[in-house]
């Protein structure tokens, strides 16, 4: 399996660790109910098809990345930045 | 027997070699099969359950019966095919699942018992009395069962591991994949021709085809020497492509030869991952066998193996052939046979309109219906229109068609596609992204039809790559069309073989249907069909019809199992290469290593690094004697203990305060510049991730510490919170741990051995508690940091890390010189322990700031990581297990980390459970054991008597509960 | 005063010679990872010209010369190697002091590519890592630095407390290329 | 039709033509008491305690593919009892104790081998953790001890005692512990469910979950509609997909976790060997393969198959605890989709709508449960109150943080596994 990194390119998978979906970009603020925190941490669409997770680049560039990718088919559809999706709003 | 003048064998290099205790004659380029069959030997090994006598039936690596073992002692290799096992001066061979010989085996027995040992017999019985199974049944099963026998040696031969990269991957290097790979070449791109074999050409090899007016194996080999000569090409032979994975990426076996594998330095193999652009599929295809009464004796063989005896080896697998088969396979074998002076006693051809010119006797539209013989092939029974007829013979051919090899194909969990023409599976299109196949794995059969689909093959993705291609001419070669008729059964009495290795025969497939095990996968698992080493390569397809037909469906409805890596077995010693003894993980050493090992420390792992256990002593014989040492030497004189492994890590920036804030449960933004504070760090989950302390070096400038163990959790977590969701805060992060060398200096005398080693002396005014700065030593800039992991005045003091050694040999020896010296971990954990200072043992992941009496470190002024999940109500329930410390006061002074804790006079059951220790031992300082643990509701608890049992060592003691903090509580050493 | 004796992380393993190859160890001076604040990567790059002579690289790149490089470290991180760097260029970077925290090494011979190539999932094909270029990337179970000083010379950097393994693992390479040559 | 050496003998001389089906094919009714979906060991194992100790006999099991054709049908077999937090200790307890009278509860030989399971520790650290480990499975009434080196070496004597990065420093030993025959589990339970009268329906998947007012009323399948009084969604790879049919959004991630066995060996290892620190375990098959795995290939996957970087990563860890494997030749890889929950325990659950029932979460764990989870399952749907063997396994526990099960220690969310 390879992933390509926004910053260094394709690389084997054995340079990124994983760190589940998307949604962690998504952080509730401080007031947030219960609820808001139960799905943030918790609770998950865990599509059977395109999802988008966060991948860090340990063994790389050290850069956190969001990548779109198939859950059924493990094809790779793009990569960006976890900063710029961040700064862009966060996991969706 | 050899037949004179034929093969590509090396006739002038004779080599010997043994099997089962006889010796043998073979030539360099021999398998151990084409040497045996040359020498006559005919029986090589026994089946799986009935125990059936066996021969060679392939000349590949689908091998299903000839299974050896090689070598002895460490060097034992089992289950080998000896259709793939180079012959070579000394080799040392033998059959095996046999006892006590294969010519008189005690479990042949067992083929009488057959109509009790069926399929999914087991199932059934061996259940009476309970516990026999462990006892009787399951013992003599598993010594029955299994094949070959490893050596229980360890395994001294080396493999290792390596990567490459192309453009284009060929996997197979026959006619379609010589011509695949010199399409692309030519076109410019990086090419990567790899074949299992030793000697590429494929099946041109085995035949006696001409291309372009040459033999097939001359041309074969002129065309490997033109993309040799190529720079972007790689030709890697005894290279089995085992496995497809995402993203082009290919697993590769690559086993080096005999000779150069004994070099000084060399590996027996080297596991491959092959990443490709693109790759062409030519691995050809495979021919399979045809089920009839009696169809596994020893001589009954593949059609197109016997061609590659006869014409690769020069080898006659008999001296009076059968030939069969419901295609021209069967007419080419017989033709190769007659040309090369064998006998052929009969071509028996199952299509009742086939004709046959060849000079012997021709059945058209008859069946091979049995066969006889005690130990091997002795007659062959043919049923025809004219009845049936007995003809001696001690090799018969069979061919049932050819499967493509399109396993490749699938290993991304996609089936093979039926075609009802060519009565095979073919692979399915685009299953493995990048991959096309080409030639005979594509279901194309003629040498001409492979020539030209690998060259369009390869100048297809030469140019769907961006590479201009020019014009090549496909090579002229026959191009004979594949006609085939059904037939995967012929009916009768007796059993009918279709996977050889595991016994399963077609009335074990008809009785997994009667026993509604209709579906392929339940077949499969209930009668074991293609669970062999061969995983089904010559079966599968065949039992497939046999289901059909006994369920009525079609092939296509019935559908296949997964094809699943690895394409041929692959040693574990090459998939894990490198890893054995100290190769498992990286050594991390610290600048005072050599030194502390010098000194005799015993080493102990901590993460990947090493760490001092104790510094024994002179006199001193047991580890509790150097450690009580260690510690009286830390509370009375001063000790040196090298830390440099916690994690460090520099943030810097204008928004260093800020982004320390929102990951440290408490405010660092507010510390002054010089000035150290402990932190904790909350998971997201709100359980407590690591402690640490937070040096302020500078305005926008802190140092921060992890512990040992979480140092890259810690980082990785620190760039996600920076990355993922605080981009806006301008901070830098750099792990500066390997850049110092830092060392705890603790102790009443501390500050003085210190101050006779620094260019200016610190004091208390200028350097108390929780101070940090730079001092000097010789000139050399270091940084003073005034913290206590032992409750003593103490300091950490870094240099640069090349300074290390010589800075820990001069610490150590000034300690000494003042009756102190070096500590390991063992004293740092008692130390700790007497100041109920907490390590990974408590914040074992799933303790919180409440649970260790820190929930007053969360500050209520701000946002932090885990704060909110910190305030669920399950974290923060006054009856979770607390922080507590604990001492012996029952008649058993002993405290055992691990054992649980209960209410005085409550059994020890888990209903009563009331929490556990973490950490223990034997306080010198105090005088008595104490220990840390988890108490439910402790804090409430202080001068309660607890019980505590480990069943496991037999401890059963009362304990009392007493504060965490035992060794001066109100902090007076540190701040002195 | 005391005199502290300073130690390189390969003292006593190198250099070491097998066949063609060699292995030997640099010792640059300084190495200090220059981390651009928000915003600020042109200028520092500008200020690193007039300082030392050398722009800030790109992703993969490394530039100025032998004695005096920038490398490219890592996502907005560049590691200077050799000189100490200027205090000025604080104002637009964090500049983090590494210049004891890794071992340099430097791997130089016919079949080094080959050597590499058992030690790291890199593509180190000539034409796609060049002379010049420079990855983050793993090398033998440990997060390296690999750059290609020349045609068939690379250098190698993991953090000094792994420099025993590292010369370790790569010795062991090159006695595989020699002998299966 | 009872199974017995005796039977098989009787048939086996009358040519084996005389044996019937394990389990009745059945056609989808309009109605039943109680769906379950999903004929994995979970449901299988459900349906046969709900027909078995609670009379309900009027149940479907509807099976998107062929039964045991999931998890059950791809696991290593272990069959352990080796947890230590509440919740987790007293139903893998209920759950060996269900084992040890299987075969003769389902006349089914399911080859359940107590051949014990040892785990190992390689610090003091670790030792003290492990202790504490195996006094709360004493606390709870299963079997453990703690072996030194020294006992260890003399049981396990081809393990890297002399050399290993990670020294040995001894193991925790279950006796009870061990494997089964793991598709025969499956088709014990088919068959035990299908003689009293459930009906087994394959190739038949569930499409939609009806709801009315908040109560469950039936399912949609590619079979067409089925009411149903009651649904179980027991779909372990799956649930999230069936959970959103009810409106559900669970606090669950799928993963791939793989597998391998060896070709055929004569017997070499006899117990079943846990090396944690090596994400790595392994048993050997009375077939002979040694069988094995380790750690998830971690990423979000429904692929059932994974990549080189685990594969490797468990042949490292072989190697470097029994150096004497080098020679077993993999032979078969493999990929089973495992329901992840955040904190690495399952949960069984009714839901908010009512009569609409959830099991799921197993996380690597699900084979050793199927006992268990079918029993506490039955219970949990005959009468609506959680058996007390899994009363813990509550699906609120994330939101609340009452009951967290972490045993691994890596956090209680997803991203920490």
């Amino acid at each position: 399996m390879r992933l390509t990194c926004p910053v260094c390119g394709e690389r084997d998978r054995r340079e990124f660790t994983y760190s589940g979906a998307a949604v962690a970009l998504e952080r509730p603020g401080a007031e947030a109910m219960p609820e808001a925190w139960d799905d943030y941490l918790h609770n998950r669409d865990n599509p059977a098809g395109v999802t988008r997770d966060l991948w860090y680049h340990e063994q790389g560039c050290a850069a956190w990345i969001v990548v779109t990718r198939n859950t059924i088919t493990h094809e790779v559809l793009g990569a960006t930045l976890a900063s710029e999706a961040a700064r862009a709003g966060g996991g969706r | 027997m050899r037949i004179e003048g034929k093969g590509l064998i090396e006739r002038g290099t004779p080599v010997s070699f043994t099997f089962d205790g006889a010796r043998y004659q073979g030539y360099e380029g021999d398998t151990l099969a084409s040497a045996l069959l040359a020498n006559g030997v005919r029986m090589v090994g026994r089946s799986f359950k009935y125990h059936r006598p066996r021969g060679v039936m392939t000349a590949g690596s689908e091998e299903p019966n000839a299974l050896v073992t090689i070598g002895l002692g460490a060097a034992q290799e089992p289950n080998l095919r000896a259709t793939t096992v180079e012959v070579r001066e000394g080799l040392w061979a033998r059959s095996q699942n046999r006892w006590p010989t294969l010519g008189y085996d005690l479990l042949a027995l067992n083929d009488l018992a057959a109509p009790f040992l069926g399929a999914g017999f087991y199932y059934k019985t061996f259940m009476w009395p309970r516990r026999f199974w462990e006892r009787v049944y399951e013992p003599i099963i598993r010594r029955a069962a299994g094949l070959g026998a490893l050596s229980g040696a360890p395994d001294e031969d080396r493999y290792e591991r390596a990567f490459a990269h192309c453009d284009l991957l060929v996997i197979g290097a026959g006619p379609t994949g010589l011509m695949a790979a010199l399409g692309a070449a030519k076109a410019g791109a990086d090419v990567i021709l790899a074949d299992e074999d030793t000697t590429p050409g494929g099946r041109l090899l085995a035949e006696t085809i001409e291309v372009d007016g040459v033999a097939g194996a001359i041309w074969a080999k002129e065309m490997v020497a033109e993309l040799a000569a190529m720079p972007n090409v790689r030709v890697m032979t005894r290279t089995a492509i085992t496995g497809a994975y995402d993203q082009g990426t290919y697993a590769a076996l690559e086993t080096r030869p005999y000779a150069m594998a004994r070099r000084p330095g060399a590996t027996v193999g080297t596991f491959w991952r092959l990443v490709a652009r693109r790759t062409v599929l030519a691995a050809g295809a495979l021919e399979r066998p045809i089920a009839f009464a009696n169809n596994d004796r020893p001589g009954v063989m593949m059609a197109g193996a016997v061609r590659a005896y006869v014409n690769r080896w020069g080898v006659a697998p008999g001296g009076s052939v059968v030939v069969f088969g419901n295609n021209d396979s069967a007419h080419r074998t017989a033709a190769d046979l007659l040309e090369a002076g064998v006998h052929v006693a009969a071509l028996v051809d199952s299509r009742h309109y086939a004709t046959c010119d060849l000079d012997l006797p021709f059945y058209p539209g008859a069946e091979v219906c049995g066969t006889q013989g005690r130990r091997a092939l002795e007659s062959v029974t043919i049923r025809s229109a004219r009845g049936e007829v007995r003809i001696r013979a001690d090799c018969l051919a069979v061919s049932g068609g050819w499967n493509p090899s399109m396993h490749l194909a699938c290993h991304m969990t996609a089936r093979p596609v039926w075609n009802a023409d060519l009565l095979a599976f073919l692979p399915p299109d685009g299953a493995v992204p990048g991959m096309v196949a080409a030639g005979a794995a594509a279901g194309e059969f003629s040498t001409r039809a492979c020539l030209a689909a690998g060259l369009r093959a390869g100048q297809e993705v030469a140019r769907d790559l961006g590479f201009k291609t020019g014009d090549l001419a496909v090579p002229m070669a026959e191009d004979a069309p594949y006609d085939i008729f059904p037939l995967w059964q012929v009916p009768g009495r007796g059993r009918a073989w279709l996977d050889f290795q595991n016994d399963v025969t077609v009335k074990d497939v008809e009785q997994a249907a009667l026993e509604n095990f209709r579906s392929v996968e339940h077949m499969k698992r209930y009668t074991t069909q293609g669970m062999a080493p061969d995983q089904g390569k010559n079966s599968n397809v065949a039992a497939l019809a046999v289901l059909a037909d006994a369920t009525g469906r079609g092939i296509p409805e019935t559908g296949t199992t997964t094809f699943r890596p690895p394409y041929v077995p692959v040693p574990i010693a090459a998939m894990g290469a490198g890893a054995s003894g100290k190769g498992f993980a990286p050594e991390r050493h610290t600048t005072s290593h050599a030194e502390t090992e010098q000194r005799g420390a015993p080493m102990i792992e901590a993460g990947l690094w090493y760490r001092p256990s104790y510094f024994s002593r002179p006199g001193e014989t047991h580890w509790r004697q150097s450690c009580d040492r260690e510690v009286n030497m830390v509370r009375h004189a001063v000790g040196v203990c090298d830390v440099s492994t916690l994690g460090k890590i520099d943030i810097q920036g204008p928004d260093a305060g800020a982004f320390l804030d929102f990951v440290y449960t408490s405010m660092m933004s507010t510390l002054a510049v010089g000035r150290v504070r402990y932190g904790l760090m909350l998971r997201e989950d709100g359980h407590v991730m690591d402690d640490g302390t937070s040096a302020r070096l500078a305005e926008n400038h802190y140092l921060i510490t992890t512990t040992t163990a979480a140092a890259g959790q810690v980082m990785r977590h620190l760039e996600f919170v920076h990355q993922a969701l605080r981009p806006d805060l301008d901070v830098r992060l750099a792990s500066v741990t390997e850049t110092w060398a830092q060392f705890a200096v603790a102790g009443p005398k501390s500050r003085a051995l210190l101050n006779g080693l620094l260019d200016a002396p610190v004091d208390d005014a200028r350097f108390p508690y929780m101070a940090c700065g730079t001092v000097h030593i010789g000139g050399i800039s270091a940084r003073l940091f005034r913290i206590s992991f032992s409750g003593e005045h103490a300091y950490e003091i870094a240099v640069p890390a090349r300074y290390g050694a010589a800075l820990f040999t001069e610490l150590v020896s000034r300690a000494e010189a003042m009756e102190g010296g070096a500590y390991g971990m063992e004293a740092l954990n008692v130390l700790r322990i007497e100041k109920g200072f907490i390590t990974h043992a408590e914040i074992h992941g799933r303790t919180t700031a409440f649970d260790i009496g820190m929930q007053r470190m969360i500050s209520a002024k701000k946002d932090c990581i885990g704060k909110a999940a910190a305030a669920r109500p399950g974290l923060v329930d006054e009856a979770r297990e607390q922080l507590v410390a604990l001492k012996p006061v029952g008649a058993v002074k002993e405290i055992l980390a691990g054992a649980h804790l209960f209410n005085a006079g409550d059994p020890a059951t888990r209903d009563h459970d009331q929490g556990y220790v973490t950490s223990a031992c034997y306080s010198p300082t105090l005088g008595h054991v104490i220990g840390l643990g988890f108490l439910k509701a402790g804090r409430a608890r202080m001068g309660e008597r607890v019980r505590m049992v480990d069943h496991l060592r037999g401890s059963d003691t009362l304990c009392e509960v007493i504060e965490p903090v035992q060794f001066d509580p109100d902090g007076g050493r540190l701040r002195g | 005063m005391v005199d502290l004796k300073s130690q390189t992380p390969c003292a006593g393993r190198v250099p070491l010679r097998v066949g063609p190859l060699s292995l030997t160890e640099d010792t640059p001076e300084h190495m200090t990872a220059i981390a651009p604040y928000i915003g600020q990567d042109q200028a520092l790059s500008d200020a690193l010209k007039s300082a030392h002579g050398m722009a800030a690289p790109g992703t993969g790149r490394m530039t100025g010369k032998s004695g005096a490089r920038a490398l490219w470290f890592g996502q907005r991180m560049i590691l200077l190697i050799g000189p100490e760097p200027e205090a000025g260029l604080a104002e637009f970077a964090a500049l983090s002091d590494q210049s004891d925290g890794w071992a340099v090494l430097r791997l130089e011979g016919a079949g080094a590519r080959d050597v590499l190539a058992r030690l790291t999932p890199l593509d180190l094909r000539p034409a796609q890592f060049r002379r010049g270029h420079t990855a983050r990337s793993d090398c033998a179970h440990m997060a390296a630095s690999i750059t290609r000083l020349g045609d068939e010379a690379y250098q190698i950097m993991v953090f000094r407390s792994m420099a025993a393994t590292l010369v370790h693992e790569v010795k062991i390479a090159m006695g595989r290329v020699v002998a299966q040559k | 039709m009872r199974f017995s050496g005796w039977r098989v003998l009787k048939e086996g001389l009358t040519g084996n033509k005389g044996w019937q089906a394990h389990w009745r094919d059945a056609a989808p009714k309009a109605e039943y008491d109680v769906v379950i979906i999903g004929g994995g060991g979970h449901g299988l194992a459900t349906a046969y305690y709900l027909a078995k100790k609670h009379g309900i006999t009027n149940v479907a099991v509807l099976e998107k593919g062929y039964l045991g054709g999931g998890n059950v049908g791809r696991n290593t077999t272990i069959v352990r009892a080796n947890y230590f937090l509440p919740g987790n200790s007293e139903f893998y307890s209920h759950s060996l104790k269900l084992w040890e009278g299987l075969e003769q509860d389902l006349n089914y030989n399911v080859m359940h081998s107590q051949r014990g399971q040892i785990v190992l520790f390689h610090s003091d650290g670790q030792r003290d953790a492990m202790a504490r480990r195996g006094n709360a499975m004493i606390n709870q009434g299963d079997d453990a001890e703690l072996l030194d080196r020294r006992a260890l070496r003399r049981m396990v004597p081809y393990l890297d005692y002399d050399n290993a990065r990670f020294p040995i420093y001894g193991g925790v030993l279950q006796r009870r512990a061990g494997t089964a025959r793991h598709d025969a589990v499956a088709w014990g339970y088919a068959r035990g469910a299908s003689e009293r009268g459930v009906d087994l329906i394959q190739n038949c998947e569930v499409t939609g979950i009806d709801i009315e007012g908040g109560v469950v009323k039936g399912v949609q399948t590619t079979r067409g509609a089925i009411r149903a009084r009651k649904v179980a969604m027991v779909v372990a790879g799956r649930s999230s997909q069936v959970a959103a049919m009810a409106g559900m959004r669970l606090p669950i991630e799928s993963h791939v976790l793989q597998a391998f066995v060896t070709e055929g060996l004569k017997p070499v290892i006899d117990h079943v060997i846990s090396f944690g620190m090596g994400h790595f375990y392994i048993s050997q098959s009375d077939k002979g393969g040694l069988v094995f795995g380790g750690d998830l290939d971690m990423y979000a996957s429904y692929a059932a198959r994974g990549n080189l970087p685990l594969v490797e990563h468990v042949m490292e860890a072989g190697t470097a605890l029994m150096p004497m494997i080098g020679k077993a030749r993999v032979l078969r890889s493999w990929g089973g989709i495992m329901d992840m929950s955040p904190d690495g325990s399952p949960v069984i659950d009714r839901t908010h709508v009512d009569g609409l029932y959830l099991n799921c979460g197993w996380c690597y764990g699900g084979f050793k449960a199927v006992p268990a989870s079918g029993d506490v399952t039955a219970h949990l749907i005959a009468t609506d109150t959680p058996h007390a063997a899994a009363a813990r396994f509550r699906l609120d526990r994330f939101r609340t943080g009452q009951g967290l099960m972490d045993e691994e220690g890596t956090g209680s969310q997803h991203n920490l596994h």
